[in-house]
């Protein structure tokens, strides 16, 4: 294939993968059925981490699906069904009034992309944007070797935490 | 004395106060006496201080920056700690310097419940460190960060020792005048962003520093921008001042706040937005300013005859007194609004003046609701006879207030209504003449009010309820104590207006005339057609740009 | 203070212009700065002198009579000297302050009109201080009340030698707030200090023009306040003719309501409400007559304004003869002694406005000097009569007190008849001047004038008739018929009936200082002596206009004498009418069978003057209430609901979003600042806490569109 | 591949979380939107990464999935706890800070 074809068919992806996730995205916020929800949220997930790969992020793709989709979602199921959530449709999901939502979330959207537009207009990502995991791996563990272990300070942090908090008395 | 001055008086003056409360808390709070000697002592020093400022400050040179402080703060955003004072800021300087120990002394008998006075006293300090830092900043963040120091002690004076409604009055003042304070931020981010140090003649673009940004530094900014800047800036002021329509958390926080703290909140705090506009906001977009000036006049003669008519509906004395001080603050907005170094003038006159007699009609009221526990209007009466000293000091103040000449009233008022005759060239005349008949009608309601509450209190016979009550005394010595610098300054100013005109006179020309690399911004102002003359200077400023 | 410059004006017509000194002249600062002195010297000393302070205002007013009277001499003896020549005022100034490139001066103004105005205001006022050793002995404010009669007195003082038009607005406002003071003197009555606030409201309504009409004219006549300055260029046709009318009709509004002219006159008669002799300065010498000297001074403004020469009317001269009209009329169904003399004022001062409005200068200063002397006599009698019988009700509690007052009696009716116009009374003459000068006469024969004004003639004639018929009514009902009041009326001391004759005698002498011209009995050189000292002589670039000057007509002298017979004998003969009823058991005050309860129109008419032609419910009733009421409480209430509801609205939001910010606030202030301090911090959390709505949602939503709008501001303006 | 199609994306992602933040009321759907939301930022992260050809915006993406992991246990733990004490994770019924 030509670079040119290499491009075409990363739009297209694009376009399929940006599809797929909005629309999961959507249902995600409107469903009522709290598993759909999680699953729909496993595939803008997985969308997320697609993109990331077409972005040349590997480590990061797959670290999103490893953490997030391995874990959060798993997390969140266990969620649900502590707290026993009906598992189905259900009524109370959602503010009865949800037009400030709406019109927040508008507002958002059009600020955030017309700060887009008028800031990057047509830049192009390189051609070639693929990372290596030992270039990540580099970077942790020489410039952001703080802030790492900083991070997991607080995943420790928030193991404790989460016990301490959810432990009966 | 003099190096000693010009190196460390500014800075001094501003944080003394600041130490003082510092040392006010540390004090054992069971020794109530310390505190208040503390509290006294430190705003003494800052008095002097103030005073010597005064004694060594050169009126033939007001019109300059005096005692400046010039040091490195905040690199990475070009911010500077720099400190200086002309005769604009010297008068409001020495009002603070002045209004504080008094109303230290005055609450020395009047701690409101729930007392705490080392707490309270300990925030009033704080309190002056801001109001002062916020006349003496010539670095826009150092300012910002003054202006904002003042908010949370004010917020926590209504808060806590005020009335009954004191927790929705405290919290509209503080968002409001945050609203306004988050844009005026905004604005002042716009300027750094937009404006070049170097026409101004500093070395980098990018500069917070005042004296650059009323210097020529400005005159990069596109006509549109400073539109919205100059906008931006507007709300944070006007909403501080207060202008209508931005007027209505002053008299819930004026009813609800303490009598000392009602004196500081009139007094200076208001200061804070007519200053901004005058040092900030006009000398530094004064394209924009001529642009805006019609809205700023039309809002402040609707405040004028607004305030006044809210005056007339009230039942409450102390928000009465409130709601004059939109009516009053509107004079000085005219007197700005006109553009002309004759109306800033009166405008910062005004200033004074206002802080002076309301100030003092504030402790008035808050001496009547001791001894009368109401200011209810309906209910008051015979003060005269009861109390005829209280009651003399309170019909001399409604005199000045309602601007009677021989007091410094009427100092601010008369040439605001005589410079919105002729306002700057680039106005429309017609208009501000139509303002200056509506200020005049407002000078009529004035005294309709004024007059009105003075009957209702201080005429008549005493009402029986509290004919026989023991609380109801003539004033105090502590009382006096801190009234009589306020009662001899109304005068003395009103008698020898020039005293502050001296000072002011030469500063406001300089705000307005100062020259820059490519030409004098103000001189524009006194052009028929001032948006071409701007527009010119803004292409020489471009040349000059470029062409480093 | 720096000392600018001494008697500066430019005099390009130097060769007929002389210019003056003299010690009193350029010192007459001194004149006002005494009474002004004593009253701080009163006000903080007078309780512990022997005799509470009033020999101090006495012996500070009399001192200025006597530099007043120095000062007097002087200019006549400077006049003298100038052989008929134009004489330049003599001016001191001093720069006050400056600002914006505007010079503030202060100074003085001394010419003819200052000085006479000068000689009235300390002559009156000095009478007047002792007569209150007596009438307000042993008041609870006596000290007080002898304070702020010196501090009117200087006021006035300063207004007359005012040099600059801000100077004359500071003396008009001081004199404003002390009748405010001196009216309310009896503040414990609601009465009272609503007729204070009334006299003080109307006058500032009034005030609104003189700020724009000061205003308007400093810009006008290019940048300067003077008083002769603005004259000068005003009648040199520097300044155009739209922007003088404009000023002058400004201006007047000022002297509609400070003298009591008509429509703002409603105030005056509720004045009454202070203390005698506090009406008798107010009326005689200081307060009322600033309007008319107001016009006097900037004659040249008026005189271009409302081009006075050689038209037929103009507001002047219309305001005021309305005004001559309606206060005499109005003065008629008074029972209060003081309010008939009250409405008098104003129809005597619509008298001078009308004689400034018709061009005859001279007339109007002159008649304001006679009638300061007469009607002082006429109130300060009327105190005395009511401090006999403890009332000022005509009608109920007076009557026939001619034998038991007779020093009070025979001085009111020397002073009637001065006011109604009787030679060779004062007010005689100076009415008569006005009558010529309004130039309408051509009937009569005689020339001069300075235009046509057949209308003003007529409302001064009517008002002449009615002036003598309600004069007789009210000398009829105080000192004749019978007494109907309570206990035995006495005659007051010799603190109060001194004054009173002295004030007599210049009732029936002051005319006599400007004989007209065509009065052959005495020598020539007797005549017009006033009007030869007061009046300036014009000259090119001067201050004061050509004015032309009418010569008197034995002819309209005699028909105005027989008018006011015709009119004071009507009055008379209806009394007679009464009296003769009243013996035979009638009512002692009026015809039972009376024209009122005979007629329906003249019933009506009676009750339109009984109601002050509904004058004072339009003003307190609708004006003054409306907007008190109505309209404050809905600009209140627009506040409350409209721009409060908006702000609140905004608030229970924003309340919220204020939480995201408190929580970052909070938590840092009450660890550093606010924990430190006890029980402060303890409130003021307990107060936080209770701000707290509690819905994290909310704070969410609010701190997202926060957020986006401080993003959007950044974006839109960088 | 343009920068834009990433950062748009991601800005409609963001804004339909917040839509999900704010309403939602129970707890368990709020928590996902606003891993929504952090998603999204994610993307822009990677995004500007590659388009300035610099490793940090991937290392910073890593650590925005870490600290939402730990975000995403505590938050579940509280639900947990709310829910304990009150037989449902409504959020507009969890107003006890109200004043």
């Amino acid at each position: 294939m030509t670079v040119l074809g290499v491009l075409v068919a990363q739009n297209i992806a694009f376009g399929v993968i940006a599809a797929i996730m909005v629309f999961a995205a959507l249902r995600l916020v409107t469903t009522r059925n709290v598993v759909h929800a999680a699953l729909f949220l496993v595939v803008v997930l997985g969308g997320v981490a697609a993109l990331f790969l077409l972005m040349g992020a590997e480590f990061v793709g797959i670290t999103q699906i490893l953490v997030y989709i391995g874990a959060v979602v798993v997390l969140f199921l266990f969620g649900i069904m502590l707290t026993r959530t009906r598992i189905g449709n259900e009524e109370g999901t959602d503010h009865p009034r949800r037009l400030p939502a709406v019109l927040a979330a508008a507002l958002v959207a059009t600020i955030t992309i017309y700060a887009v537009v008028t800031g990057f207009g047509d830049a192009e990502l390189p051609a070639d944007t693929r990372t290596t995991t030992a270039e990540v791996a580099d970077s942790i563990f020489s410039t952001y070797i703080v802030p790492f272990e900083a991070v997991s300070v607080l995943l420790l942090a928030a193991l404790i935490g989460a016990i301490v908090i959810a432990r009966r008395n | 004395m003099d190096a000693f001055l010009n190196g460390w008086g500014l800075t001094l003056v501003t944080f003394v106060p600041l130490v003082g409360a510092a040392l006010v808390m540390a004090l054992p709070s069971g020794r109530e006496l310390w505190v208040k000697a503390a509290a006294l002592g430190a705003s003494l020093v800052t008095a002097l201080f103030a005073i010597f400022l005064l004694a060594r400050f050169s009126v033939s040179r007001a019109g300059e920056l005096q005692y400046v402080v010039d040091r490195s703060w905040i690199d990475v955003i070009n911010s500077r700690y720099i400190m200086g004072i002309d005769g604009i800021s010297l008068p409001l300087l020495l009002l603070t310097a002045l209004i504080v120990p008094l109303c230290i002394v005055y609450s020395f008998g009047h701690f409101p419940e729930p007392r705490n006075p080392k707490a309270f006293l300990a925030l009033l300090l704080v309190l002056e460190t801001g109001m002062i830092g916020t006349f003496v900043a010539q670095d826009l963040i150092l300012f910002f960060v003054f202006f904002e120091v003042v908010l949370l002690p004010m917020y926590f004076m209504i808060g806590v020792w005020g009335g009954e409604n004191r927790r929705y009055a405290a919290i509209k003042f503080f968002l409001y005048t945050l609203f306004g304070s988050a844009l005026m931020l905004v604005s002042f981010l716009a300027m750094f962003f937009l404006a070049d140090g170097t026409l101004a003649g500093l070395d980098v673009a990018r500069t917070f520093d005042m004296r650059a940004l009323s210097g020529g530094a400005t005159a990069a900014i596109a006509r549109t921008s400073q539109l919205w800047i100059f906008a931006g800036m507007f709300l944070g002021f006007g909403i501080k001042v207060p202008m209508f329509p931005f007027h209505t958390w002053l008299p819930d926080a004026h009813t609800e706040a303490p009598t000392v703290g009602s004196v500081i909140l009139a007094a200076v705090l208001l200061k804070l937005g007519t200053y901004g506009f005058v040092r900030v906001a006009v000398p530094m977009l004064p394209e924009a300013a001529a642009a805006w000036a019609p809205v700023i006049g039309l809002l402040a003669v609707i405040g004028i005859i607004y305030g006044a008519l809210g005056c007339l509906a009230q039942r409450d004395m102390k928000r009465l007194i409130a709601f004059s001080s939109v009516a009053h603050m509107g004079f000085v907005m005219l007197g700005i609004a006109t553009l002309t170094p004759f109306g800033i003038n009166a405008a910062v006159f005004g200033m004074v003046a206002h802080g002076l007699i309301t100030g003092m009609l504030f402790f008035l009221a808050g001496s009547v609701k001791d001894r009368y526990h109401t200011m209810e209007m309906s209910r008051l009466g015979g003060l005269l006879q009861q109390a005829p000293r209280m009651g003399w000091i309170l019909g001399f103040c409604v005199m000045a207030s309602l601007g009677l000449p021989g007091l410094a009233g009427f100092w601010g008022e008369f040439p605001a209504i005589l410079a919105s005759y002729n306002p700057a060239e680039i106005l429309n005349e017609a208009v501000f003449r139509a303002y200056m008949v509506i200020a005049a009608i407002g000078t009529v309601l004035a005294a309709g009010y004024l007059l009105w509450m003075l009957q209702k209190t201080a005429f008549g016979n005493a009402r029986e309820e509290f004919a026989d009550s023991p609380d109801v005394t003539d004033a105090t010595p502590r009382e006096y104590l801190a009234w009589a610098p306020l009662l001899v300054l109304i005068v003395v100013l009103g008698f020898f207006p020039r005293l502050l005109h001296e000072a002011t006179d030469p500063a406001v020309r300089e705000s307005l005339q100062v020259e820059a690399v490519n030409g004098s911004p103000g001189d524009c102002l006194e052009v028929e057609r001032g948006e071409e003359c701007f527009e010119r200077l803004r292409r020489v400023g471009e040349q000059a740009g470029s062409g480093r | 203070m720096s000392l600018q410059g001494v008697g500066v004006l430019a005099a390009e017509g130097a060769a007929e212009i002389v210019q003056v000194g003299g010690w009193f002249l350029s010192n007459a600062w001194i004149i006002p700065a005494i009474p002004a002195a004593s009253f701080f010297a009163i006000l903080f000393f007078g309780k512990r002198l022997p005799r509470g302070g009033s020999e101090l205002g006495i012996i500070a007013v009399g001192a200025s009579l006597v530099l007043a009277l120095c000062t007097a001499g002087q200019w006549i003896s400077t006049v003298n000297g100038a052989h008929g020549a134009a004489v330049e005022p003599v001016v001191n100034r001093w720069t006050w302050w400056v600002a914006g490139g505007v010079d503030f001066t202060i100074g003085t103004l001394v010419d003819g009109l200052a000085v006479a105005l000068l000689f009235v205001v300390t002559a009156i006022s000095l009478l007047v201080h002792v007569y209150s050793t007596d009438y307000v002995a042993g008041d609870v404010r006596y000290t007080h009340f002898f304070a702020f009669l010196s501090l009117f007195t200087a006021s006035m003082l300063f207004f007359v030698l005012a040099e600059n038009t801000i100077q004359m607005i500071v003396g008009w406002e001081l004199v404003g707030v002390c009748s405010f003071v001196l009216i309310g003197h009896w503040w414990e009555e609601k009465p009272n200090s609503d007729a204070a606030l009334k006299a003080f409201l109307t006058n500032r309504v009034g005030d609104i023009g003189l700020l724009v009409g000061v205003s308007v004219l400093f810009f006008a006549a290019g940048g300067t306040f003077s008083i002769l300055e603005i004259n000068t260029r005003a009648l040199d046709g520097e300044i155009g003719h739209t922007l003088l009318l404009i000023s002058a009709l400004c201006l007047l509004a000022a002297v509609i309501s400070k003298s009591g002219q008509f429509f703002l006159h409603t105030w005056l008669p509720d004045a009454m409400a202070g203390p005698t002799p506090v009406s008798a300065l107010i009326h005689a010498a200081t307060m009322v007559v600033a309007g008319v000297y107001l016009v006097a001074r900037l004659y040249g403004v008026f005189f271009e304004g409302m081009v006075i020469a050689g038209s037929s009317i103009n507001a002047l001269a219309l305001i005021g003869g309305l005004t001559t009209l309606v206060g005499a009329s109005l003065a008629f169904v008074q029972n209060d002694i003081k309010r008939v003399l009250a409405y008098s004022t104003i129809s005597q001062l619509g008298y001078m406005v009308m004689a400034l409005g018709v061009g005859a200068w001279t007339a109007a200063i002159f008649h304001l000097f006679t009638h300061a002397f007469f009607k002082a006599c006429l109130f300060l009698g009327s105190g005395s009569v009511s401090h006999a019988v403890h009332s000022f009700d005509m009608k109920k509690d007076m009557g026939g007190l001619r034998r038991h007052m007779p020093h009070t009696y025979r001085t009111f009716l020397i002073a009637s008849l001065a006011l109604a116009g009787l030679p060779p009374l004062a007010g005689f003459w100076s009415k008569d001047e006005i009558l010529a000068g309004t130039g309408g006469w051509g009937v009569f024969g005689g020339t001069g004038g300075n235009g046509a004004y057949t209308a003003m003639l007529v409302m001064g004639m009517l008002t002449a008739a009615l002036t003598a018929a309600y004069m007789t009514r009210c000398v009829y009902l105080t000192f004749f018929g019978r007494y109907r009041g309570h206990g035995h009326p006495h005659e007051s001391g010799r603190r109060i009936t001194v004054p009173l004759w002295i004030l007599a005698v210049f009732a029936v002498g002051a005319g006599w200082t400007n004989l007209p011209k065509g009065f052959q009995i005495v020598p020539k050189s007797w005549t017009e002596q006033f009007g030869h000292y007061v009046e300036p002589v014009a000259a090119e670039h001067f201050y004061f206009p050509v004015i032309a000057h009418a010569t008197p007509s034995w002819t309209l002298a005699i028909v105005s004498i027989l008018v006011v017979l015709v009119g004071g004998g009507l009055a008379f003969a209806y009394y007679a009418l009464v009296d003769r009823r009243a013996a035979a058991g009638g009512s002692a005050t009026e015809l039972a069978d009376g024209p009122t309860s005979r007629w329906g129109a003249a019933r009506l008419g009676h009750t339109l003057l009984v109601q002050k032609y509904y004058l004072d419910h339009l003003y307190t009733g609708i004006v003054a209430k409306g907007t008190a009421g109505p309209v404050a409480r809905g600009a209140y209430w627009f506040n409350q609901h409209g721009i409060d509801e908006v702000v609140n609205q905004a608030g229970r939001k924003a309340l919220a979003a204020g939480h995201v910010v408190y929580d970052k606030i909070d938590q840092k202030v009450i660890d550093g600042v606010v924990n430190t301090t006890g029980v402060a911090s303890h409130g003021a959390g307990e107060e936080l806490r209770r701000m707290q709505t509690g819905k994290v949602q909310q704070y969410a939503g609010v701190m997202f569109v926060a957020s986006v709008i401080l993003a959007a501001a950044l974006i839109l303006v960088l | 591949m343009l920068l834009n199609q990433f950062l748009i994306l991601s800005a409609v992602l963001f804004a339909i979380g917040v839509y999900g933040v704010l309403a939602r009321r129970n707890g368990v759907l709020v928590l996902m939107s606003i891993e929504l939301i952090l998603n999204a930022v994610n993307i822009n992260l990677v995004a500007f990464g590659s388009y300035v050809s610099s490793i940090s915006g991937e290392v910073f993406a890593l650590f925005i999935i870490t600290v939402a992991a730990a975000e995403v246990g505590v938050g579940l733990a509280i639900l947990l706890l709310l829910y304990r004490n009150r037989q449902s994770v409504d959020l507009s019924e969890a107003d006890l800070m109200k004043g």
